[in-house]
Formats: C-alpha cells, structure tokens, sequence
C-alpha cells in the first residue's frame, strides 16, 4: 500500500522560473520580498510556509487596515484581538473567553466534516488560552431550501455541528440559520465558542525562554488539510470539489481528551505558552508563538508524529490535521507535562527548541529544510489598500420607493407566509440536534433571543448571540452594519444581560473586486460605530473573503457574535408571553421601512430600495432603559423586533407562550398617522422591542421608559389562544396560534422531509 | 451514603450527575476513574452519559471492557443501586448487567428535547418516590436510544416490572416505548432520559429530583433494616 | 494475514439506518431497490499469524468487540 | 439481482473509529492487529434487472449517496 508521494519537490530555481509560488498564491512582488528577505530564493517547503502565512487567512493582507478601525479596548477587555481568542472581565476573578470563525469553504465541499472540524477549530482557540469552554453557537447561510444539493449541505452541516459539539460535550446553545439565494454554491458556517477563566490562569501563545524544550501534543500529523489556508482565501471554483486533499476529518473524542489534558496542564502552572495548531498547522502556530515572544524556534521535524509514511518537511509543516496543540514548559517540568498526557493517552512529543535566533529553523534527516526570519513570516506579509468604489445596484436602490407597493391586505395570510419562509420559520430541525444541555447550565435553551448560560457557584449567566441581516448589509453597508451590531445587542439586552463586547467574522466576496471592497469598509465603518456607541469592543473575529459563486458574490454578511453579562439570575427573561392578562408594551418608532425585509422578499419577491435606519442614540436609550426595567423586575417577556417585523415577534411570543393576544395599535401612538396596516405589522424599523408587564407593573414599565426617553405604548394584552389585531380600529388579523404554530413548527421539517 | 460518579474518557454528563446528587441530596459523591479497581466505599455507581471512547463501534462498546465495570458487575451482584444514563444505559446493556440493546434512533438522527415518560414500576429503588404512573418530564439527547430487545425478553421484561419508564411519544422507535429497564432484581437501571438534567427550576423542570430521592430513601430503608437485624 | 469482518444488523431486528437509506434511494429514483441492510466492514491487518491461529483469535475479537450479538451478526475472511 | 457494496475510508484520510477500535483490541490483548480500517458494508436486493443495467445503477447509487467520494472509496459486486 506504498503511497505515491510527492517525491519529487520542486527546486528553488524551478519555483522562481516557472512561478511555481503563484500556484499557491503568491504573487510575484511578494515573491520578491520573500526572496529579500531569505537573501536567496526559497526551497519548495520555505514557500510553502510563506505561502499560508502570508494567505489573506493568516495575515488579514486585504482586511487590516479596515480591521483598524473597530474600537478593541473597554475598561473590562483583558485580551483584545491577536491571541486565540478575546478576554472580557465579568468580576469576581472570572472572565469570558469567546470568538467566532469561519469553516465556509471546506463546508461546501464536504459539508459534514467542514463544519465539524470548523466546531472542533474554534474550541480549541478557547481552552488554548486556558478557558472551559462552556458552549458554542453557530451561524449559518445556505441558498434557497429548495435544491437537493443545499438540502444536502444544510443536512450534513448541522450533523457536522452536532455531531462535533454533542460528542465533545459542549452544548450548541444557539446561532442562526437564513436561506437566500446569495448564498447558493458558497454556504456560511461560522462557528463561535465562549468559555469561561480565573484572571491568574489565562494564557498566551508565547515560546519564551531560550533553550526551553517545545511540545506537539494530539494524534499524528497526516497529508490533510494541506493548504488549507490557502484554499480559504480564494474561490471557490469546480477545482475546488477536486482539491480533496483540503479536507480534513475531526475525531471530537481526541479533542475531548486533548481539552481535559491540556486544561490539567494549564492549571498545574507549568505552562510558558499554549497554541492551538488552527489553519496552516504547525507552520502558523510555531511561526507566531516565536513572533510573540521576539525568539527563534528550531522544529525537528523527525520528531513530529506521523500518520502516514514518508512524509515531507513541507507536507508536516503545512498539514491541517485537526485536535493538535503546540506549548512550552521549562526543561524541569518536563516529565510532569508527559505525565499528564500519559493519563490521558494523548500523544506528547518534544518537537522543538525555543532560540535566540529570531528564526524558524526546521531540521529533517539532519538537514536544514527551512530557515526563514519569524518576523518576515509574521510581520511583512505586504498589506494592500484596495481600491473601493460605490457599486451601481447601490445607486439604482437609492430611487426604489418601498412604500408604493400594492397594500397587501390579506395580513393573515402575509403572516403565515413570512412564518413559513424557512428563514423564519422554527429552527427547532436544526438545534433540537444539538446537546444543548449538557453541562446542565442551560438556562434560555435555543429559540428565544439568546441563550443564556449559568456560572456555577455565582448568580450570574451569561447571555450569547450571533446575528447579521445580510440583506440589510447589501443594501446599505454602513448601516446593515450598525444595525448587525445593535440588533445582537438588543438579544442580548432582552435577555437580561448587559453587552460586554463582541467577535465578528467578516464574510464578504472578493476583495479584488472594488465594489465589494467597498461593502467591506462601509461594513467596518458602522459595525465600528455601533460598537463605539454600544461600548461593546470588538475584542476578536475572523475574516472569510473570496465567498462567490456563479453568479457573482454573496451578500456582504458581517457576522456579530455577541456576549453579554447577566448580573443575577433572576434576571433571565425569554420572549415568550408567561401569562394570560400581561399586558403588551412596544417601544420605538415603526416606520413605513420594507426595504430588506422578510415580508419584501416573501411577499413582494425582491430585495430593494434602502434599509431601516438606524440611530444608535436611540438605540443606547432603548436597551439601557429595557436592561433597567428587566433588572427592577417589571417586564415578563421581552422579545426584539426583527425579521417579519411586529407581527412576527408577537407570534413568536404567542407560540412560545401558548397564548394569544388581542392588539390594537394606533398609528398615531405606535408611528405615523395613517401608516398602512401591512407596514404597520411587517416593516422592520429598528430599534423596537415587544414587551409584556402584569397589569399591576405595567404602569411602572411605561413611565421607566419614558423616563429613558424610550418611547412606549400599550397595544393589548395576552390573551385567549388566538392572535388578534386591529389597525386604528379596524380588525387585520385573527388566526388561531396553533394555526401559526404549525405553519411555523413544520416548514422546514416539510422540505427536508 | 456514598455515590460514585464513573468516568471513562469521553463521559460528558459525568459533571452532572455529580451536580445533581450534591444539589438534591448533599450526599458525598466521588468522580472514579476507568481504571479504578475498588467500588467497595460506594452505596450507589452512576455511570454518566456522554461519548465515551467517542462511541465509536458501538455506543458503549469499548468501555465496558474498562477495569472499573468488573467492579460494577460486583456491585450489582452485591445488590448495590447502579444507575446507568444514556451512555450509562448503552454501557449496561453491551456489559450484559442488563438485557436488549440499543439501535440508532428510527429518525437517523440527535434527538434533544423534553420528553413525558410514564412511570411503570414504581416499586423500584429508583422509581418509589414517583406515583404509579405518573407521568414526569425529563429530557432525552441521544443519538441511539432506540431500545431492542427479542419477544421472549420483552414478554420477561414485562412479567418482571423491569420496565421501569415509557415513553409518553415514542421519540426514537424504541420496542414498546421502553425508556428506562431494571435487571431483574431491580437494583440496575438504565435509562435514555436524562434525570439528572431535571433537577433545578433553572433548568426548566424538577421532575429528575424524586429519581435521587428515591434512591436515598431505599438505601435508608435497606439500612435501617440491617440495623434491625 | 489479512481478516475482512463484516457486521451485519441481523434479520428479525429492525435496521433503522437500512430504513432511512432505501427511502433515500426511493426518493432519488432507484425503486428497484427491494430491500436494503447496511452493516460495518473492517479490514484488519494481523501480521505474521498462520491461518489457523488467526482464525480463532478474530472469532474471538468479534464476539468479544467487533459485534454484539444481542442485535448483530457477523462473518469474516482471512487472506494472505 | 443482488448488489453487495463496500465502502471504506480514504487510505489518506483520518479513520478515528478505526483508530479507537484498534486501541481497544490491543487493550484487550489483541496485540496481532497492526491496523484497522472500518467502513460500511450494504447489501442491496435489485429485483429483477440485468447485470448490465444493475451495474450502472448500483454505481450511481454510490456516486449519488451510499458513498461520500470526497472521503470514501467504493466498490461493489453483483450476484445472481
Ligand atoms: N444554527 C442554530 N443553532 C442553534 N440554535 C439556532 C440556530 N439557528 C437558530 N437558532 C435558535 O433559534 C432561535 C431563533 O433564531 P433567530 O430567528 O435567528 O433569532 P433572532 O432573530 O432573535 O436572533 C434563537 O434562539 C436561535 O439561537
Ligand atoms: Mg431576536
């Protein structure tokens, strides 16, 4: 069973003169500065390890100078972006770990292991900085539900994510799933992990300390995932289903036991630095632990574990293999280090040294195969400014009046319609595979705004979220962004919990293309003002580029991953209506504003004019005048208004409830004089929540608001088992909730079936 | 009385059978290692659920060739009170502490959510604090919970009460609902559900508490009874 | 020598995953499929054993591991 | 007609179970198995179609779902 292998390497001269690097995305001014750099031109393994340093993945080359721009500090951030993952303070010594990250590519071309491994990826980011973590959310994009193809993708990726999370036991506590042509040939999967950690017991990926041994722990290296950071930073092509050598297999058992062993390590104290081996293996982890600490490293690469025969200097450094950690310990901690892994049966091999030489040496059958400044590797990676330019959709939107639509009169059959669109509908398919309760500190399952997550031994949660409307972002960057920004913060606050701070994953097209560019840094410019204004920094992310298709790129979707503190348990809320006789509150403004919405795509069957505004004054207003209601007690559920508008989340309450609600809304009080009835229940103004009081609170809730400068009115109350609404007097919807119900509960059951 | 907690690599809920006996009950309780050779200071094992050996093979397959199931075999023999859930329950059955098997859910697929089980026996050590048929919540999360077993152990089963819950909705295709089955002298349960994840208001519901109640107040009467003697 | 193993589901007990992949197949077009049972397929690698030795021991792993008899049969084949 | 197909792993591509299953047996003493691969075995009743067509179709069913050709290999037989 002797294995072809690549025997046959390239020379340096042969690289140079048939631009054998551009095969691996280098261009040839980079080329150029590699070749400065060494002095000499580079052997076929020192291009293949500049290569994937220098990809878009590792290196951010197209995405930095926007990546600038967002705020990253706050008086609680204790690690902002750089390590594995961002540090958040909650008080009491304990701190939140999390972020979030893309496995897009290698998803479209084997959806269950792409995901998988995508889950397996962004967890060990969090315990290599030396948390627990304490649950996992994800966020997903396919095209249209319709074609076998994305039923496949869809299918096999929520079984990636289940069977990845469920194994290792880490409940999957929530996410996000739309459905949109965009996003046809080239789904999103993100993944995001949070985790908790003591202030003394955080790490950093550093190899510091000359002469101290460096330790690869995890089963053998194989021949997968080659180039993976490469393949991440380019599209998608036909090619791509042939670059098979991309995938790589996740074994969530090992990581199970690579976790507990590695988190026994930290807590012994013997630990100098820890890095997880993410994309680009063990080239990017020894590279930018050697980097942090200004040193050399010597990797002996005879040393490494090998799953196959033969393996290459080149194939070792640039394997994705999966559940792989890489740390340093004093040489007299040695023997305690091993033992640890010992009881675990976690392979543990000392593959290196830490030097004084500020390179990366990378010994093979007594030769030296590699020998590159770190600093070259990490630093110089070139950074391009790309040009930008305003794309003519953009322009053409500006003239689209969303307000001369036909009125839609048929409001109960609009409802059932946006209830049934698979991006809407219950996702009870999806997360009801996934453990969402293992560790038994679930305590907002999937399905109302966010998740929430006890701490042990406090009384205090912790509430979690993904959100982005990337149809808003298309339309209108800058806001889109604002409004991904301030719509997670409003799950957040609804949920009980204050914003602390969020991790984004900037999935955009091609950034070679100008008008893309341009969705990017308007994307960036209002996520970053949000976050200014919401002060929640952004304390770490990723960025998926090259995300196209066919028919050109997706939609610009900044994906915002957010955390919030619950500072006592009793505080927890979800959006479902707890009783009969509470009566309903809406705060904000509702607008005529169906640009971008659900009912525009459903009903109408477009996507156009300009998205909902948003005022991030405002905003602020909302959520600390909503945060301090839900914390003095006086609100039973709270729900933010989103996707289909107001008559969405009070279906969705009513549901969740098993109630239902008589509503009378008055123009005047809830808007505009006159506003038509289908705008009043389906636009997506921002910046509103539907909340609901006993009658005795009710009262205290109104003038608690108004005296945030929040405006609120009563539109009903919970009542009966149907959903009923009048518009300035006049009867627009009665359906019966569990009509609602099943038209929500089974759409995407139905088309899976 | 002194609870074990199993711990073969890969459990997952270990940690939380470990919560729910120190919240109901306040009892000792010890994490106890695979590789373990003495269960003889513990009144009651727990073998958790999870992924253990990543369920590869079969679920359940590889741990039960452990060191530590020698001694739960022991205990059982000896009468002490082994609970086995989910992946407790899988390991059970492949040791043969307790008869059927189980098979991968009819829908091919994870199943987590809220289940009503009806409690059939409550003459057992695990089951005396519940009703005779009252029915409870307790959530499932199982990817092969489909219980099987051949007529001629079901009709045993049945003549036995060692069917100790069903399902109220069949949610994996198991033989005649069965979600939790006792050995034969009834000091070996095992069970899909997850009671240990119904112990806390938080959590959404406390049906799983009068499980470890249960267990407690057997012991105690069990005790109380050799004290007599 | 070299075993192939193979686990089979056996026939009395119902196969849920030989279930769910003939739907699959009906719904993809291939109904002259008739029945279908999906079972486990190991190849093992054994090394420098004779045959018969090799014979017993895999006999061995099998009902100790590689089946469970309450719910599966298997056969196997030496080669080499 | 019957079609018997297997479907195993990747020679390049990580086989986990086979790994863990591998430990086991050597745990329990098998020290003899140098490696384990694990992969699937199906055996399909076609009714009454020709070797000819059967042979096309059992290879599309592969391509189309029994097997996952980014990872998987297969093959098949027909009999009778
Ligand atoms: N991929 C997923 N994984 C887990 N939970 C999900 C997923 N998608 C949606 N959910 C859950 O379903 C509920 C509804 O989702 P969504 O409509 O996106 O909420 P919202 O609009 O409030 O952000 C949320 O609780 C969410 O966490
Ligand atoms: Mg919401």
């Amino acid at each position: 069973m002797t294995q072809q292998m690549s025997v046959k390497e390239p020379t340096a001269e042969q690289i140079a003169d048939q631009q054998i690097y551009k095969q691996m995305g280098v261009s040839d001014s980079e080329f150029e500065l590699i070749c400065g750099f060494l002095g000499r031109k580079p052997n076929y393994t020192e291009i293949g390890v500049f290569s994937v340093m220098w990809s878009e993945h590792c290196a951010y080359k197209n995405s930095k100078p926007l990546l600038r721009k967002f705020p990253v500090t706050g008086p609680r951030v204790l690690m902002g972006p750089g390590e594995g993952a961002g540090i958040v303070d909650i008080g009491d010594n304990q701190a939140v770990v999390f972020k979030i990250e893309s496995h897009n590519h290698p998803s479209a071309v084997e959806p269950f292991q792409g995901a998988a491994t995508g889950v397996g990826g962004i967890i060990r980011d969090i315990f290599s900085m030396g948390a627990r973590p304490i649950a996992t959310l994800n966020s997903l994009r396919f095209g249209r539900l319709e074609s076998d193809r994305v039923k496949y993708l869809f299918e096999h990726v929520v079984s990636g994510i289940a069977g990845y999370g469920n194994c290792i036991g880490i409940p999957t506590v929530g996410g996000e799933v739309v459905f949109d042509e965009s996003y046809e040939g080239n789904p999103l999967v993100n993944a995001m992990c949070v985790g908790l950690i003591d202030h003394d017991k955080i790490q950093r990926g550093v190899a510091k300390g000359i002469g101290n041994p460096v330790f690869y722990v995890g089963p053998p290296t194989g021949r997968d995932g080659i180039h993976g950071a490469t393949f991440a930073s380019e599209e998608l092509t036909e090619d791509s289903q042939e670059r098979k050598t991309a995938v790589q297999v996740g074994d969530p058992f090992m990581e199970k036991l690579v976790m507990e062993s590695c988190l026994e390590l930290i807590n012994s104290g013997i630990v100098i630095g820890i890095q997880d081996m993410g994309a680009a293996g063990l080239t990017c982890s020894s590279a930018e632990m050697a980097s942090k600490a200004g040193n050399g490293l010597e990797l002996y690469l005879d040393q490494v574990p090998q799953r196959e025969e033969g393996m290459t200097a080149y194939e070792m450094m640039l394997s994705e293999s999966q559940e792989r950690m890489l740390f340093v310990v004093e040489p007299k901690d040695e023997a305690q280090a091993m033992e640890i892994f010992e009881r675990w049966g976690v392979i543990c091999a000392k593959v290196g040294k830490v030097t004084d030489t500020g390179r990366l040496q990378l010994l093979h059958h007594g030769e030296i195969v590699g020998d590159m400044p770190v600093h070259a590797l990490v630093d110089e990676c070139p950074i391009y400014n790309k040009p930008s330019s305003v794309p003519s959709y953009y322009e053409k939107n500006a003239a689209v009046d969303t307000t001369a639509y036909n009125e839609v009169t048929d409001l109960g059959g609009a409802l059932k319609k946006v209830l049934g669109s698979p991006s809407v509908a219950s996702k009870a398919w999806v997360y009801e595979q996934y453990d969402y309760m293992v560790r038994t500190n679930t305590a907002v399952r999937p399905g109302s705004d966010a998740a929430v997550v006890t701490i042990d031994g406090t009384r205090k949660a912790l509430a979690m979220t993904t959100d982005c409307s990337g149809r808003f972002v298309y339309l209108d960057p800058e806001v889109g962004g604002r409004i991904a920004v301030s719509e997670a913060a409003r799950n957040i606050v609804c949920s009980g919990a204050e914003p602390l701070a969020i991790t984004d994953n900037l999935n955009f097209g091609s950034p070679e293309k100008p008008e893309i560019f341009w969705q990017m840094e308007k994307a960036v410019d209002g996520m970053a003002e949000a976050c200014r204004e919401l002060d929640t920094p952004v304390i770490g992310g990723n960025v998926s580029l090259y995300n196209e298709n066919a028919k050109g790129s997706i939609y610009p979707t900044p994906v915002v991953g957010m955390v919030g503190l619950v500072h006592d348990v009793d505080h927890i809320t979800t959006q479902h209506f707890k009783g009969e006789g509470d009566i309903l509150i809406l705060t904000g403004v509702t607008k005529a504003e169906l640009g971008g919405s659900e009912f525009q795509q459903v009903v109408h069957g477009v996507t156009e004019g300009r998205p909902p505004q948003l005022d991030l004054a405002v905003e602020k207003k909302l959520l600390s005048g909503v945060l301090e209601a839900i914390q003095s007690g006086l609100v039973r559920s709270a729900h933010d208004l989103s996707d289909g508008g107001l008559a969405v989340a009070l279906a969705e309450s009513c549901i969740g409830g098993g109630f239902g609600a008589q509503v009378s809304l008055h123009t005047g009080e809830i808007g505009e004089e006159g506003l038509r009835p289908d705008f009043a229940l389906f636009s997506e103004s921002q910046s509103r929540i539907l909340l609901s009081a006993t009658p005795e609170n009710a009262d205290a809730l109104l003038s608690g608001l108004k005296a945030h400068g929040v405006p609120a009115v009563k539109i009903g109350r919970v009542s009966g088992l149907q959903l009923h609404i009048t518009v300035d007097g006049k009867e627009v919807m009665s359906e019966e909730v569990h009509t609602l119900k099943q038209v929500w509960e089974d759409a995407i059951p139905c088309l899976m079936k | 009385m002194k609870f074990a907690v199993l711990v073969f690599p890969g459990s997952n809920c270990d940690i939380d059978c470990y919560k729910a006996v120190e919240s109901v009950l306040g009892e000792p309780v010890d994490y106890v290692w695979h590789t373990a050779t003495d269960l003889s200071p513990y009144d009651c094992i727990l073998v958790p659920g999870g992924f253990s050996y990543g369920d590869y093979l079969r679920c359940g397959a590889i741990s039960r060739f452990a060191p530590v199931m020698n001694e739960v075999a022991k205990a059982a023999e000896e009468g002490k009170f082994v609970l086995g859930i989910c992946n407790g329950f899988q390991i059970l059955t492949e040791a043969g502490l307790l008869p059927g098997a189980l098979r991968r859910n009819m829908s091919m697929k994870f199943a987590c959510r809220d289940t009503v089980l009806k409690v059939e026996n409550n003459q057992t050590p695990f089951t005396r604090d519940y009703e005779a048929g009252e029915e409870i919540i307790i959530p499932i999360a199982h990817g092969e919970g489909n219980y099987y077993c051949d007529e001629e152990t079901l009709e045993e089963l049945r003549a036995n009460g060692q069917i100790a819950f069903r399902y109220k909705s069949n949610p994996n295709g198991s033989v005649d609902d069965i979600a939790g089955v006792t050995n034969k002298q009834g000091n070996v349960l095992g069970m899909m559900p997850h009671p240990e994840r119904a112990v806390n208001e938080i959590l959404g519901t406390v049906d799983g508490k009068k499980m470890f109640t249960s267990i407690i107040n057997a012991w105690r009467e069990q005790h109380d009874a050799a004290n007599v003697r | 020598m070299k075993a192939k193993v193979y686990v089979t589901i056996k026939q009395s007990v119902l196969d849920p995953q030989g279930v769910a992949v003939q739907g699959a197949l009906h719904s993809l077009g291939f109904n002259e499929v008739e029945s279908l049972r999906i079972g486990k397929y190991m190849e093992l690698e054994l090394g420098d054993v004779n045959k018969e030795e090799a014979e017993g021991r895999v006999k061995s792993m099998c009902e100790k591991l590689l089946a469970n008899t309450v719910v599966e049969d298997y056969r196997y084949e030496l080669e080499g």
